[in-house]
Formats: structure tokens, C-alpha cells, sequence
């Protein structure tokens, strides 16, 4: 792996999405270089203590130098980055954290995102660069928890029905589930706790192999601050760390 | 540069007075992707403990007012794997090592420095007994003055390397504290460790932090580590390591004209893994502008 | 709204729990220009003493990150001018009042009180043993043990009103001191006080605060505050009164759910003088949305 | 006096005037009303903690419901005020102090500023209303500390020259003195602690009025926090404090 880096990186573009999601767009060509779909940045929104930290954000997009990130408004942080001008300066910690693993001799992968879970999607699709094969599950609250910004082969679900299958996007895999049974089918995950709990008991039900992305709470990003321990399936005396040994893990591999 | 912005404390050498805080640069190797570690200063490691030690469950940390709360608890591969494998990599790149020790008794202490003590690459020991985040050892030993003596002379005893005494901010009369780790024969104290902090969610009603608790660290706890240090200065003589909320160079020399020897930056580390460098360069630029020869000339300069 | 937001506190009650803390709002008038005093829950005075005292020369006030350092001083109008002039004007808004007093000797304060306590409008004394800005009286006391209980016990003597002890953060232990405060007889504790902070500039090496050393207030010391009001909490059987960068009516319920029947706001008054009623607005959302009926089901409500 | 109120008020302008001299022009229709020369307003610059208080400004001029602030770049306040953008909102609170007292028999006003001091003086000049005669004399370092905006009648000094009489403003009072030692005049100085020290001196020596507007360090800018004393000349046992008891006061009232 290369080394991660500090970059000073130009705001090219905000961009709202719907609702509450938007997507930045800024030029950080050293970044842009060496960053694979499944890491994540950290991001110093202000140049002050207010806040202080940096923000974590998974890699959405890569084209050319420039890079893509898509979030949520959620509180200081994100409102701070969803105000940002083009030609404003963001400062970008990366890459940082273990990506998704694409070289693998499998039929299909399906990708399921729970709300803004499919943030690292469009870059790991665009890897996948027609050569691999995927669908995408996309489960939400209602339509305006809903993007399709940089996705294909979408199959969606909200709990409300406002849009696509009415049900839990688990419940959408359970019920196309003969589509891919019999393919040799790899699942990413990515989302919230309880639709990752599903998931793994999907997963372990039809013997899929799966990947998820995990999120914590974190201070530095890269393995200095001892932050963002998450718990071993089978504990031995170690904590896991988010931010270095992940942020994705095999399903089986550490405690939801 | 015709100045001299080296440091002795004890038998340490410091090539200049910028370390990295234990706790907040790991044991080195990460964030030596960010920065030059060999123009550091010195580093001190995470705290090492006799046993490797899981830490505290998450959530660990939580944001707060130009400030961080944590309860690591003391998570640590311990001494056996720091030397086989952790001080290598810091000898490859040569820096300044200076070890920080945790332990939940008197004994341990001396254990751990037992096991370390032939490694010449650790060149000095902080001794941690203000971590606010775990149960035994930690505030218990900080804040009572007979158990830092206690352990001062114990660690002293065990070892000719330089003896740093990291003490505790959670207490009315610090200079108590470095009088006593000076008495004992202490080379040296850094001040200060976290303040005891905490952060409660009002709709679940539960603390953020697992372990209820946690050390508040960063720019927030600045002016209350400016001043623990300056009451040492002014009441003992014994060189002090200051730390707390540090994150340029203006603050450090702060510190360093309050009355400390040296500095240690923290919580910054995070948000600028290359901070360290950045704030040499500022002192560096500082003294010659104010026509500095040494910086020993600036610690304890306050024109009060 | 069918909720109950009053508070008793001894004999004193509160239509609300936001207070403005002593130090922050003067004696009523200035404020009152910029919010509605009768909406706030109550007012404490600058402390008072038995003589005015003009108090610290100045620099005496200094901004840090997410927070300011103070050395005021003390500086007041002492009882006389109070009784006959700045009584007035608070009689005429019709606040709660509650009178903080400061006095370099345990007599001062119990004269302080004779001489104050014939106006009824006065509704409890908070009593300051905790000032870090003073040479004589303020943290000698508050971080003696046995001079707490000493003075609580002469004021309980001296008054039938409600008595609340003034807590220093400065200090390991605070859980003895409102344990020896309520021993005494106190009604109360309200805590924290500022911390003792500094701050230096790098170009003169001087203070930037005349008086070298400030109190530390405003959001910087929240998590810190916190600590101390859950510690007594959760150690001591008394009514508490939190304080200590509270500056949005979450920030409040925090301090509430960790304890605190009241809470008091100091910095934020200055930049946001309407800050109190807005904090209470906040509070009554709150406990409509969580169908609270009475603010004291959320004191010390926590789920550790 | 009529009350002091908190505003929030809309940026409308914001112009460099000189190398870091800017002016601030916002929409403040309550407190434009109400305020006067030698008032000054207190204003938070950001909607964070960083920095925490407010920054007190002496009112510069005001047009309609536009108030205007004229500020010199000096730390973290003014550099976020001096990128604020038309529509942008910042909290005003004011207005706040004594102004400037004009209702005088007086033959004519002579205004002295050194730098910035001259903030207070163009809506001064502007309630003067050519009723009142004045003079200003404007000293500074150098030509990059020189800004006329808004002021007439105008005698400049330069400590190295490199505009107006070279040397300070006392020194081109002095030289002017035949001008206006035999009339009914009224000093107001505004400025650094030395040029004020200097005009005291100056007019002590000629019996001339003098009021002068001070600075310091402010917490609240009202009255509540007691961290503003300034010294009277004759101390007494009280400070005066310079937010409510100024900024304005007698030359020979406090102690410099
Ligand atoms: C590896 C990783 C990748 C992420 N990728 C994305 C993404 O692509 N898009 C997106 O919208 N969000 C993503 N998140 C979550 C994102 O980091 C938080 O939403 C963001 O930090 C909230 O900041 P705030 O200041 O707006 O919210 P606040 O609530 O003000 O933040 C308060 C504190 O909590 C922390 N925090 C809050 N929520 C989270 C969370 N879920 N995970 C980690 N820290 C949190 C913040 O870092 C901050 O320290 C990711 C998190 C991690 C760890
Ligand atoms: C009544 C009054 C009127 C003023 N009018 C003007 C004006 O019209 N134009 C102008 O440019 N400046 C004026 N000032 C000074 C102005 O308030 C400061 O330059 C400004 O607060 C600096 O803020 P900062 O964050 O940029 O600087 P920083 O150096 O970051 O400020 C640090 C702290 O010091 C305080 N501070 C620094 N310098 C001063 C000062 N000279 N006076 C008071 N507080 C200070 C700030 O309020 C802040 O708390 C006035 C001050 C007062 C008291
Ligand atoms: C996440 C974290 C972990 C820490 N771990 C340790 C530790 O293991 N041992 C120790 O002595 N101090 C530890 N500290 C305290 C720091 O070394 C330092 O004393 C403190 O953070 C104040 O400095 P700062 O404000 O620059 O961060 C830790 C601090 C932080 C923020
Ligand atoms: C300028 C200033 C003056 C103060 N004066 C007093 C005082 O006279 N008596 C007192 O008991 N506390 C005084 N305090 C302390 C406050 O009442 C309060 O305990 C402290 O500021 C913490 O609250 P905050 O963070 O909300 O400001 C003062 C605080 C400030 C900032
Ligand atoms: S966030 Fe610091 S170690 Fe993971
Ligand atoms: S600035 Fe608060 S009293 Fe003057």
C-alpha cells in the first residue's frame, strides 16, 4: 500500500443531492492517485477549533485528480463542508484504512447499502469497470434518504414503500433471492448496525461471503490514537482497530 | 542558525525541545508516514504496561469545546512486544525514544523498567501515575502525595536512566507533587496529563464515553496547563516538560517561558500529524528573531 | 404546557431551573435591557462583600480557545450600596434573587449576612469560598476541607434562608467538600467555579492578565464541570447547582440529567444576554417531547 | 439613552480600503436608528466558538439602515469579518457607550486620529451636518495606514513622510497652531495610547477641551463582566469602566 498523505485540496464543487445528502468535489491529485474504493479520508472542514477534530468520509469518487465524497448532514462538521465554495481549500487526510478486495474469481457482486452506505459504491463500481459484474441494494427510510447518484443495476427498498419494494432491503434480497442463489455471488455491505446485523444472518443463512464497511468514532484516522476499537468475533485479549485494520472487515471476522 | 536549541534533562539528550505526548503517536510507525520523526525532538511511546493490556470497550472518545475527551485505558501490547518489535522500527529511523510506563502497582513500575533497562535505544522513562481512565494506578497513585514519592524513589532506584514524573492537573497544589518527585530524585516532571472530563447524550441519558469518564486533552485545557506549570517553576527546581493543548509554536513558547525545558504536543498530532516540524520551524524562527542563543535562556524568562 | 419546571432548593423556590451566575449579570440592571429577567428562574449577584473593593487593576480579562480567563478581582459595590441601591432596581423586575458573598474571613461572612439579612427580598446566599482571583478568602478556603465546613457552619448559624456553598473545581475531591458543605447544614452546593488558568504573551514574556493568573470559563470547561457536578452526584445526597460553559439548553439537560437541580449560566451572558430564556425555551421543548412532568424526574437521571 | 438591542444583521458589503484596512457595511435597521458618533456596537463574527466572544466596533457612519464599521486586520475577528460576503449574517449588539457630546458652543471641532482612530470620526463629521466647523489631523506610520474614507478638512502626518508632514500628528498641530489657538475650539482624539498621551500634554499645555475615545480589552461591552476598568485621574476606590462609563471621556478624566 502507499503512503497516506496531507493535501491541501481545492473545493471544485458542492453539490446537494437531495434532501440532506450532498457531494463534495475537490482537487487533490496525490490523493486521487493512490486512493482504492473502500478507503476513506479525514477531513479538517475549518481551519479552527470549532470543531476540532477531522471528519472521517469514505472515498465516493475518483475522476481524473479530483475526488468525490458524499454525506449526510449530521451536525457541525457536515454542515461546515455542505457550505464550502468552489475555490475554498479543505485540508484531506488520506488515503487511510483498507478497501474493499475486487481480485477475486467471482460471478457477481452484490452491494447493499443502508441509506448513505452507498457512499463508496460509485468508485467501487467504477473499478469494477464493466469487467465484474454487479447489483446494487439499496435500502432507506423514504425516497428522500434516496440517491442514485453514480449507481447502476439498482434495486431499491424503503421502510415506507415511498419508493421501490416496501420492506428492509434484506427483505428485497430474501425475495430475489433465486436470481443469484446459484451464482457464485460475493456481497459488500455498508450501512447502518441493525441492517448489517440482517445481513450477516442473511449472508450466514445462504453461506455468501461478505464484506463490510465499518464506522466508529475516531480522533486521528491512522492507528495513532487508539480510538476506534471494535470488538473480535472471537475476542482474544485484542481490540480491532476501525481506521487501520479496517474500515472494511469480513462479516465474520469482528462483533456488530 | 548560530543558537542552540538543544536540551539535557538528566542524562537525556534532546536535539531540540518538541516531543510527541505518550498516547498520541503510537509507537511510531504510522505517523511516521507524516512527518520526519528524526527532526523530532524526542517521542514517547503509548504507555507500556508489564502485560498487554485490551484497553477500555468503545466508545473511547468524544469531541468537545476546542478539546477531546478519552478513556483509552491504557491500551499497550506490552513491554515484551514493545522490545522485540515496536523499538526496532524506531531504531531504524533513530529517533529519541523516551518510554512511558503504566502500572497498577509500586512493583510493577519497577518490573517494567527491570525488563526494559538493557535496551540502550530507550533512553529515558516518564512514568504515568495521572491516567485518569483506568481503575487501579492512574488518579489513584496521582493524587496522593506519599504514593508519588513512593514511586519516585522506587523507579529512581531501579534505573540511572532519566526519571520523568508525568503528573496529574486534578489536584489543588501540583507544586506539592514536583516537589516530592523532586526530592525523590526525579530528573525531571511533565505537567500535565488530561483533566477528568465528561459528555453525556441527552437522549439516551447515557455518558458518551463507555467508561463514564474520560481525559479532556487539546487547545481547550491550555490555559489550566500554562498555569500548573508555571506554579512549579516558581516553586521548584526541577525541569518541567510542559504539555496540554498545544498546537503552535506560539503556545509552546508560551510553555517554554512559563518555565518549561521542553514541550509535548498531543491531541494536534491527530489533526496534523506533521505539527511537531511545523512548530520547530516557529521556534526556530522565534529565536533569531529575538536574538535567542540558547533556548535554556527562554525557559522560566516570564517577566512577572 | 402541563409540566412542572419549578425547583426548591431549602426554603428558596424557583420558578425555573436557569439562574444567571454571580460574576455574569452584575446586579440586574445592564441585562435587563436585552432579555426578560422575570423569565429566568433566578438571578445571582456579582459577589458582595461587607466593603466595597475596587478589585483587580486591569488587564484583567483574556479570550482562550472556546473560552476566557478572568481576574476581576472581586471588584463590588460591597452590602451598603447594595441594601439601599441595587436592591431596588431588582425589586421592581420582581426576579428570584439570590446574593453571592465573598469575604476574607469566616466573620465577614456571617457579617455580610446580619447585614443582609433583613431584606426578605433576598431569597438565599450563595456563598463563595472558590474566587481564584483573590489573595485572601476565594481558594484558601475552597480548597481547604475543614475551612469549608467551618464557614458553612457559621453561615447555616446566621441565616434561616437557604445557604449554597460555591464549589472550586481546583481540586481532587470536590465529593468532600459537598459532603462536609451538606454535614454542615448547607442546602446546597453549586458547582463548578472557574479553574485557575493563564496565559502569556511570547513578545513581552509577561501575563496577559495582570493579575498573572485568571479563572477559566465559558464552553472550554464544560466536560469538566460535568465531571464534577456527577461526581458529587453520585457520592452526595444534596441538591446541586451546575455551572461551568453551559451555553445551549442541551448543554443544560446534560448538566441536569448528571445531577443538577439548577443550573446556572455565566460567559454566554455576554455574548448572548438573552441566553437564559432561550436555554429555558429549549428546556420546555425538551420535556413536552419527553413527557417530563416535573424537571426533577431528569436530576441525576443518568443511565451509567 | 435609548436602549442597546442584539441585531442580526446582513452583510452588504465588505471593501479593503487599504492594504488591511476594510469596511464592513451591514443592515442593521434598529440599531442604525438609534446609535451616535462614539458609540460603538459589539459584534459576534461567527456563529461558533472560535473565536468565543464578541469584537467591539466604534460606529464609523451610517446611511439609511446600513451601519458601517471600518476595522484594521489584528487577529482571528477581523480576519473572519474581512471575508464575510454580501448576504452573509452576523449578530450585532449595541448600540452601546457615550458617544461624542456636540451640543457645545464651540467654534469649530478639531478631530485628531492616529490609524485606525479615525473610524469614529466620518459619521461625526456627517452629524456635524456643516453646522459645525471642523478640522481633522490624521497621523500614522506611513501611507499604508492612511485611508480618507469619509473625511474632510483633512491635515495628514507620516512618521517617515512618505505622505503629509513627516513626523507625528502633535508635531503638525503644533505647526498649524496659529490657525486655531485664538478660537473656541474642542479637541477629540482618537487613537494610540502615546499620540494620546501626547495630545493630553498638547492640550493641558494651550487649556484646550479635549475628549478622547478609549479601547480595551471587553468580555460583555455593557456592563455585566467588569473586565474594562480604566483609572480615573484621581482614583478614588472605583475604576471607571470604559464599555459603559465611555468610551468617550474628558482627556483629563482618566489615566492614560
Ligand atoms: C470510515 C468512515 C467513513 C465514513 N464515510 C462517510 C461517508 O461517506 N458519508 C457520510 O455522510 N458519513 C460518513 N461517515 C460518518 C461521518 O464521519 C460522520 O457523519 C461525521 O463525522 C459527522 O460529523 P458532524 O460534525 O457533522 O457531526 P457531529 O455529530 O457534530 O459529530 C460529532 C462527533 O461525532 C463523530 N461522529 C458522529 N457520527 C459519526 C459516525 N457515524 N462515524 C464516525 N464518527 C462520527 C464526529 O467525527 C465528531 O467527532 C464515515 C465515518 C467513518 C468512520
Ligand atoms: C470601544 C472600542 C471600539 C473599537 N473600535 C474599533 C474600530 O472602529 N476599528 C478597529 O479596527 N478596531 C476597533 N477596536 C479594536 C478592536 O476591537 C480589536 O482590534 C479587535 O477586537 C481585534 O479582534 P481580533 O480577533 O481580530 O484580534 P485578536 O488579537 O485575535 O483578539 C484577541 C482578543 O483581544 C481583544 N483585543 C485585541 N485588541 C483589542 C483592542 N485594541 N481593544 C479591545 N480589545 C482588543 C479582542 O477583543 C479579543 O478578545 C475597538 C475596541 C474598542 C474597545
Ligand atoms: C487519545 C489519548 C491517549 C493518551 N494516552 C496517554 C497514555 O497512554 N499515557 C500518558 O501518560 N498520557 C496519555 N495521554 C495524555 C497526553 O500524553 C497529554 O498529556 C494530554 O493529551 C495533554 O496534551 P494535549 O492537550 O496536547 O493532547 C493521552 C492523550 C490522548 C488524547
Ligand atoms: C467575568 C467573570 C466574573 C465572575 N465573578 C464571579 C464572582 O464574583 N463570584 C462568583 O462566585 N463567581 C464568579 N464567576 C464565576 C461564574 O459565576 C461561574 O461559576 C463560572 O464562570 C463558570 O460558568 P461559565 O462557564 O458559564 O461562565 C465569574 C465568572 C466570570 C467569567
Ligand atoms: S481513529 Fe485513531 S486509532 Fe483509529
Ligand atoms: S466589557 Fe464587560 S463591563 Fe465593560
Amino acid at each position: 500500500m502507499k503512503a497516506s498523505l496531507i493535501e491541501s485540496a481545492e473545493v471544485i464543487d458542492v453539490k446537494k443531492l437531495t434532501g440532506s445528502i450532498f457531494l463534495l468535489i475537490a482537487n487533490s491529485p496525490q490523493i486521487a492517485e493512490i486512493i482504492t474504493p473502500g478507503q476513506f479520508c479525514n477531513i479538517k472542514v475549518n481551519d479552527n477549533n470549532s470543531p476540532l477534530l477531522r471528519r472521517p468520509f469514505s472515498i465516493c469518487d475518483v475522476d481524473g485528480s479530483n475526488v468525490y465524497f458524499m454525506f449526510d448532514l449530521h451536525g457541525e462538521g457536515t454542515k461546515i463542508l455542505s457550505q464550502k465554495k468552489t475555490g475554498d481549500k479543505i485540508s484531506i487526510l488520506g488515503p487511510l484504512g483498507n478497501g474493499f478486495s475486487l481480485d477475486e474469481n467471482i460471478d457477481k457482486f452484490i452491494l447493499v447499502g443502508g441509506g448513505l452506505g452507498i457512499a463508496p459504491f460509485p468508485y467501487l463500481i467504477k473499478k469494477m469497470n464493466f469487467k465484474i459484474k454487479h447489483d446494487i441494494y439499496l435500502g432507506a427510510r423514504n425516497i428522500d434518504f434516496i440517491t442514485d447518484y453514480g449507481l447502476s443495476n439498482l434495486h431499491i427498498s424503503s421502510d415506507d414503500g415511498s419508493i421501490g419494494f416496501k420492506g428492509t432491503v434484506i427483505e428485497l434480497l430474501e425475495k430475489n433471492i433465486s436470481s443469484f442463489k446459484n451464482s457464485k455471488v460475493k456481497f459488500i455491505g455498508c450501512g447502518p448496525i441493525p441492517m448489517l446485523k440482517a445481513l450477516k444472518i442473511f449472508c450466514n443463512k445462504y453461506n455468501f461471503d461478505c464484506d463490510i464497511s465499518t464506522e466508529s468514532a475516531m480522533a486521528c484516522g491512522f492507528g495513532i490514537c487508539q480510538g476506534c476499537p471494535i470488538e473480535k468475533a472471537k475476542p482474544d485479549g485484542n481490540y480491532l482497530l476501525v481506521c487501520k485494520d479496517g474500515p472494511v472487515f469480513n462479516i465474520n471476522e469482528i462483533q456488530l | 542558525m548560530s543558537f542552540d536549541l538543544s536540551v539535557n534533562i538528566g542524562k537525556l539528550h534532546l536535539n531540540n525541545p518538541v516531543m510527541l505526548a505518550s498516547g498520541t503517536v503510537g509507537y511510531g510507525n504510522e505517523i511516521s508516514e507524516f512527518t520526519d520523526l528524526k527532526k523530532i525532538g524526542g517521542i514517547v511511546t503509548k504507555s507500556i504496561s508489564l502485560k498487554p493490556r485490551k484497553g477500555n470497550p468503545p466508545q473511547r472518545i468524544v469531541e468537545t469545546s476546542a478539546g477531546m475527551l478519552n478513556a483509552i485505558g491504557l491500551a499497550n501490547v506490552g513491554v515484551e512486544e514493545f522490545l522485540t518489535s515496536k523499538v526496532q522500527f524506531l531504531k531504524k529511523i533513530g529517533v529519541t525514544l523516551i518510554c512511558n510506563i503504566a502500572a497498577s502497582s509500586v512493583e510493577e513500575y519497577v518490573e517494567c523498567i527491570n525488563y526494559l533497562d538493557n535496551e540502550d535505544f530507550i533512553k529515558a522513562y516518564e512514568i504515568n501515575i495521572s491516567c485518569p481512565n483506568v481503575k487501579e494506578g492512574g488518579l489513584i497513585f496521582g493524587n496522593d502525595l506519599k504514593s508519588v514519592g513512593n514511586i519516585t524513589q522506587k523507579v529512581r532506584a531501579a534505573t540511572p536512566k532519566t526519571i520523568i514524573m508525568k503528573l496529574s492537573p486534578n489536584t489543588s497544589d501540583i507544586k506539592n507533587f514536583a516537589k516530592i518527585a523532586k526530592e525523590e530524585g526525579a530528573d525531571a516532571v511533565s505537567a500535565i496529563n488530561t483533566l477528568v472530563g465528561t459528555s453525556f447524550d441527552i437522549w439516551t441519558r447515557k455518558p458518551k464515553i463507555k467508561n463514564i469518564t474520560g481525559g479532556l486533552s487539546g487547545p481547550a485545557i491550555k490555559p489550566v496547563a500554562l498555569a500548573k506549570v508555571l506554579e512549579i517553576s516558581r516553586n521548584v527546581d526541577i525541569p518541567i516538560i510542559g504539555i496540554g493543548g498545544i498546537s503552535t509554536w506560539q503556545d509552546a513558547i508560551e510553555f517554554i517561558i512559563c518555565g518549561a525545558s521542553a514541550i509535548q504536543i498531543g491531541t494536534i498530532n491527530f489533526i496534523n500529524p506533521n505539527a511537531g516540524v511545523e512548530i520547530l520551524g516557529g521556534i526556530n524562527k522565534y529565536c533569531e528573531q529575538m536574538n535567542i542563543q540558547s533556548i535554556s535562556e527562554l525557559t522560566a524568562s516570564y517577566q512577572i
